[in-house]
C-alpha cells in the first residue's frame, strides 16, 4: 500500500523543465526514488524470506513512524524555503515531559494534549523569531535545537521513566487488525493524504510554493507570508511533540536524549524525496517514497547482516545518486540533441 | 477511567510464562551449532569491541557461531531495530548491553516469546525482559571501592568530583549512588563530592568538562571517572596542564589507554575487570541457557569454559568477580 | 527560411569595406519546440549604432545572448573581424571585447555598487591585490559621465530598477569594449538619463565602437541609430539605414501590418472618488503625499527616476508600512501594511520589478496568473485546475500573450511577454482601483497599443487607474490628470489639457514654473 | 539631487560602522568573559585563557573553511566526518610507523581532506546538484568509511610519536601551536578574500550565481576551490585533533557539522551566501566554545548547560538582528531629514 500511496500522491508539479520532452517527466528525481523503492521492495521480497513477512514489515514501518510524521511537516516548511532543525529536540522535550508528568502521577489523557500544546509553543517560538525578526530559520532552529534539548534535560535530568499504561503502549505498537500496519503508521497515512491534498491541490499549497520560489512576489500577490510561515512552524512543533508521545510510548521509555540526531534523518528523507532546499519545488509523494526507501533499505541490509558502516555508506550514496542521475540523464540527452549549454546555471544550496 | 500511574502498575504485563516453567538440566551438553548475537550499546566502542570479540571466540570453543551487530550511535531506538532483525533471523540467543533498560524491553520480550534467550551484559536491561544479567562486578563493590581507592590517595580529605558518561547511563548511575552512600560513612567526613559532571562518553566533551571542573573548583583534590572514555580524557587533560601532580585521577580504565598516564605519574591507580573474561562468560552463559543447563533461576550453577563455575544470583544476576586494581607495578602485564 | 537568401548579404551601402567587427551568419537557435532564431544574419560595424527591432518574443534577446556566449547557436556562425569564433561562455565574448547590458539587470545584491561594476576586472596594485582607490576613481569618473548620483559604497540591494539599470550601463561602459550591446537599457529610465546615456554612446561610437541597441521606444532608435535590423518570429526581415525610414514603415516590418492609434484614450465619465491618499508619509522615502483617483479616471504619476513614485504605490498597496497619513478606498480606510486587505478592498498593484515582485519565475504561466485569485478558483476545498487554466487562457488571449503551453514556466518567456503575464495576473482580479507601475516597460509597440486600449476600456468601465510611468508620451497620451513627484513630494498636479512635455518635465526637475 | 547624494553617502558610512558584525561578537565575548571572570578569577588565569583558545582553535579552523563555502551559497556538511576520518587514519598510519613526523602527518591529513573536498566540489560544481544533498550524502559515506577502517579500534596517545603530541600541547613564546595555526590560516584566508580579485569572486557567486556567470566569473572553478579549501582545512583540523586529544576512535567530531555551521552563522556569514567574513566565523567559534567553558566554570547545573547555550545563541543572533533593524530605521529617518 505504501507504494501505491507514493504514486497516487505525486501529482505533477510544473517545473522549469516541463518544456522538454515528455519523457523527462518520468525522469524526475522523486519518480526515480519511487522506482528505487519498488525495486528494493521487490528485490527484498524475492531475496530474503525474513523481509516480506507481516512481522518484519510491521516492525519496519512502525520504526519509521516518527520520522515519517515529522517529515510531513518538514516538507511543508522546506517547500516554503524554511527549515526546522529543532524537531528532534522538541521530540525529546515532549518525551521528557511525558515522563516527568507521568512520574508525578498525572493522567495520560491530560499529559498528551498538554505536551502537544507545549510542542506547538516551541514551534511558535521558532516561527516568531523567524518571521518577526527576519532571522534565517537555519540559525534560529540550530539555537532552539540546543535550547529544547537542554530543557528536556532540565525537566528529566538523569532519570529514565518507564511503565506507561499498557493500553496506550499497545496503541503505538499494535497493528490495525488484519494488516501489517501499526496504528501510528495508519495515522500517518491519513495525515499524508490530507497533507498531499493541502500541498498540491489547495490555495494554501499554491501559496507555499509561491513563498518558497519567490517570497517577494508572493507578498505582492497578497499572500500572508509571515502568518503562513508562523503556522508552518507551529505545525512542525506540534507534530514533533506528538511524535515524541508516540516515541515514548512505543519504546516505553522517557529519556531526555530520546530521538537525538533524528533531524538529520528527517532532512535526509525530505531531500531524498526530491524537495528543493531552496524552496518552491518538490512533491509529498517523493518525500514519502524517500522515507520508505531509507527505512526499508536499512531494514533489508540489516537482515542481510550488512554492517552499520556499510549501511551508512549506502544511505549516503543513495542521496548522491538520486540527485545526480536525473541531471546526468538530462545532460546526456541534451548533448545528443544539440551542443548547446544553456545559461550557466550555477550550483545552489 | 484515568490512566494514571497507580492504575498502570496493575496493568503491567506479566513476563512471558513459558521460560519460567522450564526446569534446568545441569548435565545437558551444550548444543552444537548455536547461533548467538552480541548487540553492544554501540559498535565501535573499543571496550565493548574487546568484550564481544572474546565472546565470539568463546562461541567457537563450543562449536557455535556468534556475531556482533549494532548501531553506530548509542541511542536506545537504534538498538531496537537490531533486536527485530535478530528475531527475524531466529537467533538462539541475544546478548545485549542495553542503552536504555526500558526501551529495549518490549522487543526483547517479543524475542523471548519466540523462544530466543536473552542475556544482558555490561549494562543491564530491565530485569523483566532478560533471562540473565552478566555483571562485571557487583555494582556495590564498584561504587564503594572507587571511593575507598581515591580516599587512600588523598588522605580522606578534600573536595572530589565525578566525571560520568551520559546522564542516563544505567550502570554509571548505579555506581554513583553507591559512591554517595559510601561517602556518608564517618571516615569520609572530610571529603566532599562537589559535582557530578557528564562527559557523554565523548572524548572531547569529557576533556572539556575536566577543564571546567578544575577551573570551577580550585580546591578540587580528586576526580573519579567510572568510565573508560572519561578517565582517559581526564588523565590526558591533567597530564598536559599545570594541575599535574596536584589532582588525583582514578576510576575505571583499560590498561592500554592508561599506561602512559600511569608511567608519567598522572594516575597512580585505577580499576577494571578483564573485559575479555566478561565477554567469554556472557557467551557461555547464553549457550548454557539455550542448551537448558540453566533457566536463570537463583542458585543454579554452570561452568563457563576456562573460567570455571559460576552461580546465578538474585534476579538472574551472574557476577564476574571483584574489580582488579592496576598500578605501575602491573599495568604492563596486560594488553587490552 | 524565406528571409535566408536576402539575409546572407545584408551588407548595405554606407557601411564601408572593413569586415564587420562582430557578425552573425545564418544563425538558428531553438529551445525545445520554440524556434527563437531562424537563420538570422547581422553585421555590426565599427563606428555605427545598429538597432534591433521586433515584437516581444521576436528573438532579440536570444540574438544578444548568442552574440555574448550565453547561448551557442544550433547552426550558423558568429564572426569576429570576419573570422569565425566560438564563444563557449560569456567570459569568452568578454575577452574579445564584447560588452553586454542584458535586458534584466544582473546585480550582485550583497556587493557594493563599485564592486558590481568591476567584479572580475578590478584594477590591480602590487602583488595582484585590488587597488581600491583606483577602482573608486574610475567609478566616480563613469558616474560623472552618466550623471548618476549613486554612492559607490552602497550595497546594490535595494536599488530601484532604474538605478540597477544605470549600474549595468556603467559596468558595460567600464569595459572599454569594441562592441557594446544594449538590450533595452532605457526601458526603466526617464528622459534625462536616456539623454545622458545617448551622449555617452555617441561619443563611444565616434571613437570606433560598434553598438547594438534594442528598444521598444521607436523614437530612441531614430535618434541614436544609423541602421536597423528587424526580426519577426525569430526570422530576419530587413536590415536597412534608419534615414529614410518612417515610424509606420518600421512598425509594419515588425508587426507585418499597420497599427491603430497608439494611445486610444476614450473619454469616460468620472465617478466618485475610489482611491484617496491623505498626507501619506514614509520617513526618508516620501512625505505628505495626498491625492485622489476617481472611477473612470486614469491618473498618471510622473517624475524622475528615484522620485519615490514606486514607493508611494507600494505603501498604498500595503507592501511597505507607512509612518503617517492614511489611505481610503471607496470611503473605507485601509489598515497599514496589508496587501491582503488592499486586495479585498479592490486594489491591485502591477509592480515595477516583474522578476522579483511580479512573477514566480519558476512557476507556470497559469499558476502565476491564478495566484492572485486563489479563492475564486476553489471548488470545495481544492483548486480547480480547469478553472485555473480557463482564467489564464482568457487573459493570455486578450493580451496576445505569445506562449507555447500555459504550463510552461514564465522564465522561458521573452521579457515583454512576462510583463503581459503580470498584467493578466492583476487584471484578472477585476480590481476597482488599479495601480500600475511602468505598465509597458519592455512591451513592443503593437502590444503597447493593446495594453493602452485595455486600460482605457477598464477606466471607461468605471475602474480607477493610477499609472506610474517614465514614458512621457505614454503619460501625456493616456492620463486624465498628471501628478508629478520630486524627491519624495508631490509637487504638481496638471490636468490633461495643460499637460505638455515641458510642464511635466519642469515640475519633475523640481523647478517651479 | 545633491541632497539625495549627501543622504545616501552618510548612510553608507554609518552603515559600515554599525554593520561590522565582528564588533558585536567581540562585545558579546567581552561581556561573557567579564561576567565569568568576576565570578571565578581562574577563568582568566594563564591556564584558563590557554584552554579557551585551545578549545576554540579546531572549531574556528573548520569555521574558516566552512564560511568560504557558505559565502558561495553552498554548504559543506561533511566536515565533521572528514575530521573524524583524518584523525583516525593519520593516527593509524603514525601508530604503525612511529618514525614519521609532524610534517608527514599534516601533509597526509591535508591530502585526505582535499580528496574529500574534491569529491564534494566535483559533485556540486560540475554535477550541478544541491550542495546540501551532496554533502549530507558524503557525510554518511565518509562516516561509514571511517567506521569501517576503525572497526572498533582505538588509537592511544602512547602509540603516537612525541612530535605529533607536542604539536597539540606545545607552544612557542607561550602561545600554543593550535591557536597560532588557526590564527595564521584565518588571517591569510581573510586577507585573500578581501583584497584579491579572485577572492571577491566568491562573494559575487554567493550573491548571485547567475550574474556571476554572466560577468565572466569562473563559477565552477571557484566553487571547486571553496570545497577544496574546506576539505583541506578539515583535514588539517583532523591532524590537530589527533595531536590535541591523542586518543581517537571512529566517532570523533561526530555531529560537528552543526556546531561548525552554528559558528559560521553566529559569526555573521549569511547562509544565503555573499555576506560575511572568516574573522566573524572564527569569532563565532570562539564565542560558542567560550559559552560552554564559562557555564562549567560558573558551576551551572549540567542539566541546564545545554539549554543556556541554546538561549545565549538565540540571544546573540536576535540582539544583532534587532540592532541592525534599529540602525536601518534610524538611518532612514536621518536620510529623511537630510533629503528634505
Ligand atoms: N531559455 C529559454 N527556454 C525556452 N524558450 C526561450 C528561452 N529563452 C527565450 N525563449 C523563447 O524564445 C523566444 C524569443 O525570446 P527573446 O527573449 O529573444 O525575445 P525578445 O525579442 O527579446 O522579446 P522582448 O522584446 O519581449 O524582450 C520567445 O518565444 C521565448 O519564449
Ligand atoms: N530604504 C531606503 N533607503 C534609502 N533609499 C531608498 C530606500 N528605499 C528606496 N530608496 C531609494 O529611493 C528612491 C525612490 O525609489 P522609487 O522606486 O520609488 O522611485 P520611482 O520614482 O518609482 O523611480 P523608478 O523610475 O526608479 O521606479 C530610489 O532611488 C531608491 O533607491
Ligand atoms: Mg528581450
Ligand atoms: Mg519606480
Amino acid at each position: 500500500m505504501a507504494r501505491d500511496m507514493a504514486r497516487d500522491m505525486a501529482p505533477d508539479v510544473t517545473t522549469a523543465n516541463s518544456a522538454r520532452a515528455p519523457l523527462s517527466r518520468f525522469l524526475r528525481w522523486d519518480v526515480l526514488v519511487g522506482v528505487l523503492l519498488v525495486l528494493v521492495f521487490a528485490g527484498g521480497a524475492a531475496g530474503s524470506p525474513e523481509f516480506a513477512n507481516a512481522g518484519n514489515l510491521s516492525f519496519a514501518l512502525g520504526d519509521l513512524g516518527e520520522i515519517a510524521l515529522i517529515a510531513l511537516a518538514m516538507t511543508l516548511l522546506v517547500v516554503a524555503a524554511e527549515v526546522d532543525l529543532s524537531v528532534a529536540s522538541v521530540l525529546g522535550l515532549s518525551s521528557a515531559l511525558v515522563g516527568h508528568l507521568w512520574d508525578a502521577g498525572w493522567a495520560i489523557e491530560t499529559i498528551i494534549p498538554l505536551v502537544v500544546v507545549v510542542g506547538a509553543a516551541c514551534g511558535l517560538v521558532n516561527g516568531l523569531l523567524v518571521t518577526r525578526l527576519g532571522l534565517p530559520s537555519l540559525a534560529v532552529t540550530i539555537g532552539t535545537l540546543a535550547l529544547y534539548r537542554g530543557l528536556a534535560q532540565v525537566v528529566l535530568g538523569d532519570r529514565a521513566i518507564a511503565e506507561f499504561p499498557q493500553s496506550y503502549v499497545n496503541l503505538t505498537v499494535n497493528d490495525v487488525p488484519g494488516t501489517p500496519i501499526p496504528y501510528p503508521v495508519a495515522l500517518f497515512a491519513v495525515l499524508a493524504v490530507i497533507t498531499a491534498v493541502a500541498l498540491h491541490a489547495t490555495g494554501f499549497g499554491r501559496a507555499l510554493f509561491a513563498i518558497g520560489a519567490q517570497v517577494e512576489a508572493a507578498h505582492f500577490a497578497g499572500i500572508r507570508v509571515k502568518r503562513i510561515k508562523l503556522v508552518l512552524f507551529v505545525i512542525s512543533g506540534l507534530v514533533a511533540a506528538f511524535a515524541g508521545v508516540v516515541y515514548t510510548l512505543r519504546y516505553g521509555s522517557a529519556r531526555a536524549d530520546n530521538g537525538s540526531g533524528l533531524e538529520l534523518a528527517v532532512i535526509a528523507a525530505v531531500l531524498l524525496g526530491g524537495v528543493d532546499f531552496d524552496g518552491g519545488k518538490g512533491t509529498l509523494g517523493g518525500v514519502i517514497a524517500g522515507v520508505l526507501l531509507i527505512g526499508l533499505l536499512r531494514n533489508l541490509l540489516m537482515l542481510n547482516d550488512v554492517s552499520t558502516e556499510i549501511q551508512s555508506v549506502v544511505t549516503g550514496l543513495l542521496l548522491v545518486i538520486s540527485v545526480i542521475t536525473p541531471r546526468l540523464v538530462a545532460v546526456a540527452r541534451q548533448r545528443r540533441r544539440v551542443p548547446s549549454p544553456v545559461m550557466p546555471t550555477p550550483p545552489t544550496t | 477511567g484515568g490512566t494514571t500511574k497507580e492504575s498502570a502498575s496493575s496493568q503491567a504485563p506479566a513476563a512471558p510464562a513459558q521460560t519460567a516453567a522450564a526446569t534446568a538440566n545441569p548435565n545437558a551438553p551444550i548444543k552444537e551449532g548455536l547461533q548467538i548475537a552480541f548487540l553492544p550499546k554501540q559498535i565501535n566502542n573499543p571496550y565493548l569491541t574487546i568484550l564481544d570479540k572474546a565472546g565470539i571466540d568463546a562461541a567457537a570453543e563450543y562449536k557455535g557461531t556468534a556475531k556482533e551487530v549494532g548501531p553506530s550511535d548509542a541511542s536506545a531506538s537504534s538498538q531496537v531495530s537490531y533486536i527485530n532483525t535478530l528475531i527475524q533471523q531466529q537467533q538462539d540467543a541475544i546478548l545485549i548491553s542495553a542503552n536504555d533498560a526500558n526501551a529495549v524491553c518490549g522487543p526483547l520480550n517479543q524475542a523471548r516469546s519466540k523462544g530466543i534467550k536473552v542475556v544482558s551484559y555490561d549494562s543491564d536491561a530491565s530485569k523483566d525482559c532478560r533471562d540473565l544479567f552478566i555483571n562485571q562486578a557487583s555494582s556495590e563493590d564498584v561504587g564503594r571501592s572507587e571511593v575507598k581507592m581515591l580516599a587512600d590517595m588523598i588522605d580522606h580529605k578534600g573536595e572530589i568530583a565525578v566525571l560520568s558518561a551520559t546522564a542516563n547511563a544505567t550502570n554509571q548511575n548505579t555506581w554513583i549512588e553507591f559512591m554517595k552512600d559510601e561517602l556518608t560513612k564517618p571516615e569520609y567526613k572530610d571529603m566532599k563530592l562537589v559535582k557530578v559532571a557528564y562527559g557523554d562518553d565523548d572524548d572531547q566533551k569529557s576533556f572539556q568538562e575536566t577543564q571546567g571542573l578544575l577551573q570551577a573548583y580550585p580546591n578540587l583534590k580528586g576526580i573519579i571517572a567510572p568510565t573508560t572514555v572519561g578517565i582517559a580524557a581526564a588523565a590526558r587533560y591533567v597530564s598536559g596542564s599545570k594541575y599535574k601532580g596536584k589532582i588525583v585521577v582514578t576510576g575505571l580504565g583499560t590498561p592500554n589507554q592508561m599506561r602512559e598516564f600511569v608511567k608519567n605519574g598522572t594516575v597512580e591507580k585505577f580499576a577494571l575487570w578483564n573485559p575479555k573474561d566478561l565477554g567469554y562468560l556472557a557467551s557461555y552463559a547464553a549457550a548454557s541457557l539455550v542448551s537448558g543447563r540453566i533457566t536463570g533461576a537463583e542458585g543454579e550453577k554452570f561452568t563457563a569454559g576456562k573460567l570455571g563455575e559460576f552461580t546465578v544470583g538474585k534476579d538472574g544476576e551472574v557476577i564476574l568477580g571483584p574489580p582488579f586494581t592496576f598500578d605501575a607495578s602491573n599495568v604492563d602485564d596486560f594488553d587490552f | 527560411m524565406t528571409g535566408a537568401a536576402e539575409a546572407t548579404a545584408p551588407h548595405g551601402p554606407g557601411t564601408g569595406d572593413a569586415p564587420p567587427v562582430l557578425a552573425l551568419a545564418g544563425v538558428s537557435k531553438s529551445f525545445g519546440a520554440v524556434r527563437a532564431l531562424r537563420d538570422v544574419s547581422l553585421e555590426l560595424h565599427a563606428g555605427e549604432a545598429h538597432a534591433l527591432a521586433g515584437e516581444n518574443g521576436a528573438g532579440k534577446s536570444t540574438l544578444v545572448k548568442t552574440l555574448s556566449g550565453v547561448h551557442r547557436p544550433d547552426s550558423g556562425q558568429v564572426l569576429m573581424d570576419g573570422r569565425p569564433v566560438e564563444f563557449h561562455k560569456p567570459a569568452d565574448a568578454q575577452r574579445h571585447g564584447v560588452a553586454v547590458i542584458y535586458q534584466e539587470p544582473t546585480m550582485f545584491p550583497d556587493l557594493s555598487v563599485v564592486e558590481n561594476i568591476f567584479i572580475g576586472r578590478q584594477p590591480r596594485a602590487s602583488l595582484g591585490r585590488i587597488d581600491r582607490a583606483a577602482m573608486h576613481a574610475r567609478a566616480a569618473e563613469l558616474f560623472t559621465r552618466l550623471g548618476v548620483a549613486l554612492d559607490p559604497e552602497q550595497p546594490a540591494r535595494g536599488l530601484s530598477i532604474a538605478d540597477q539599470q544605470l549600474v549595468e550601463i556603467a559596468k558595460a561602459l567600464s569595459r572599454d569594449a569594441r562592441v557594446l550591446i544594449m538590450d533595452e537599457p532605457t526601458a526603466a529610465l526617464s528622459g534625462n538619463e536616456v539623454a545622458r546615456l545617448f551622449t555617452v554612446v555617441r561619443a563611444l561610437r565616434e571613437q570606433g565602437c560598434a553598438v547594438l541597441f534594442i528598444s521598444h521606444r521607436l523614437d530612441e532608435i531614430f535618434e541614436l541609430c544609423q541602421r536597423v535590423t528587424t526580426l519577426r518570429d525569430g526570422a530576419w526581415i530587413a536590415s536597412e539605414p534608419v534615414a529614410g525610414l518612417t515610424h509606420e514603415a518600421l512598425i509594419r516590418r515588425m508587426v507585418g501590418r499597420d497599427l491603430d492609434a497608439l494611445y486610444p484614450k476614450l473619454d469616460a465619465a468620472t465617478g466618485e472618488v475610489a482611491l484617496k491618499v491623505d498626507r501619506l508619509t514614509r520617513e526618508g522615502v516620501f512625505t505628505d503625499v495626498s491625492f485622489e483617483v476617481r472611477r473612470g479616471e486614469i491618473v498618471a504619476l510622473a517624475g524622475l527616476v528615484g522620485a519615490g513614485r514606486s514607493e508611494v504605490a507600494r505603501a498604498v498597496f500595503g507592501v511597505d508600512r507607512w509612518d503617517a497619513g492614511w489611505v481610503e478606498v471607496n470611503g473605507r480606510r485601509l489598515p497599514p501594511a496589508s496587501p491582503t486587505a488592499a486586495m479585498s478592498a479592490g486594489v491591485a498593484l502591477v509592480p515595477e520589478d516583474r522578476r522579483q515582485q511580479g512573477l514566480v519565475m519558476d512557476q507556470s504561466i497559469e499558476r502565476n496568473i491564478g495566484l492572485t485569485g486563489l479563492k475564486g478558483l476553489r471548488r470545495g476545498p481544492v483548486i480547480s485546475r480547469a478553472a485555473e487554466r480557463d482564467r489564464a487562457r482568457d487573459w493570455a488571449i486578450r493580451l496576445q500573450l505569445k506562449f507555447n503551453r500555459l504550463s510552461d514556466a514564465v522564465n522561458v518567456l521573452s521579457g515583454g511577454n512576462q510583463q503581459k503575464v503580470v498584467l493578466a495576473k492583476w487584471l484578472s482580479t477585476r480590481p476597482q482601483v488599479l495601480i500600475i507601475d511602468e505598465p509597458t516597460r519592455g512591451i513592443d509597440v503593437g502590444t503597447k497599443a493593446e495594453v493602452h486600449r485595455v486600460l482605457s476600456e477598464l477606466a471607461s468601465d468605471g475602474m480607477a487607474v493610477l499609472m506610474i510611468s517614465s514614458d512621457l508620451p505614454e503619460v501625456l497620451g493616456m492620463a486624465d490628470r498628471v501628478l508629478v513627484m520630486h524627491e519624495g513630494r508631490l509637487v504638481a498636479e496638471i490636468p490633461r489639457a495643460e499637460a505638455t512635455e515641458e510642464s511635466v518635465m519642469t515640475a519633475a526637475a523640481g523647478r517651479t514654473s | 539631487m545633491t541632497a539625495v547624494t549627501a543622504g545616501r553617502s552618510t548612510r553608507g558610512i554609518v552603515d559600515l560602522v554599525f554593520r561590522a558584525r565582528e564588533l558585536s561578537i567581540v562585545a558579546a565575548l567581552a561581556v561573557l568573559v567579564a561576567v565569568t571572570a568576576a565570578a571565578n578569577g581562574n577563568f582568566l588565569s594563564a591556564q584558563g585563557l590557554k584552554d579557551i583558545f585551545l578549545n576554540a582553535s579546531i572549531l574556528a579552523l573548520l569555521a574558516v573553511g566552512q564560511s568560504f563555502v557558505v559565502i558561495t551559497r553552498n554548504i559543506d556538511l561533511s566536515v565533521g566526518s572528514v575530521v573524524g576520518l583524518v584523525a583516525f587514519t593519520v593516527g593509524d598510519v603514525l601508530a604503525a610507523n612511529r618514525g614519521l613526523g609532524v610534517g608527514v602527518a599534516i601533509v597526509l591529513g591535508i591530502v585526505i581532506g582535499c580528496v574529500c573536498g574534491l569529491v564534494n566540489g566535483l559533485l556540486v560544481s560540475f554535477g550541478k546538484v544541491p550542495a546540501l544533498v551532496v554533502t549530507l550524502g558524503t557525510l554518511y559515506v565518509i562516516q561509514g568509511l571511517d567506521h569501517a577502517i576503525a572497526h572498533g579500534r582505538q588509537i592511544n596517545a602512547v602509540d603516537l610519536p612525541r612530535s605529533v603530541l607536542s604539536l597539540g600541547n606545545g607552544s612557542v613564546l607561550g602561545i600554543p601551536y593550535l591557536p597560532l595555526i588557526t590564527g595564521v590560516v584565518m588571517l591569510a584566508v581573510g586577507y585573500y578574500l578581501r583584497s584579491y580579485a579572485s577572492g571577491r569572486d566568491f562573494y559575487a557567486i554567493g550573491s548571485s550565481p547567475e550574474a556571476a556567470g554572466l560577468a565572466g566569473v569562473p563559477v565552477r572553478r571557484r566553487v571547486m576551490a571553496a570545497y577544496l579549501l574546506s576539505g583541506a582545512l578539515a583535514g588539517l583540523g583532523g591532524v590537530l585533533w589527533l595531536a590535541r586529544f591523542g586518543t581517537v576512535v571512529a566517532d570523533d567530531a561526530h555531529g560537528w557539522e552543526l556546531q561548525v555551521v552554528s559558528a559560521v552563522v553566529v559569526g555573521g556569514v549569511a547562509i544565503t551566501g555573499g555576506v560575511g567574513t572568516v574573522y566573524g566565523a572564527a569569532l563565532g567559534a570562539l564565542l560558542l566554545t567560550t559559552i560552554t567553558s564559562a557555564l562549567v566554570v560558573l558551576k551551572v547545573n549540567p542539566f541546564w548547560q545545554q539549554a543556556i547555550t541554546g538561549a545565549l545563541l538565540l540571544l546573540a543572533i536576535s540582539v544583532d538582528r534587532v540592532l541592525a533593524l534599529r540602525v536601518a530605521r534610524i538611518l532612514r529617518r536621518r536620510n529623511a531629514r537630510h533629503g528634505s
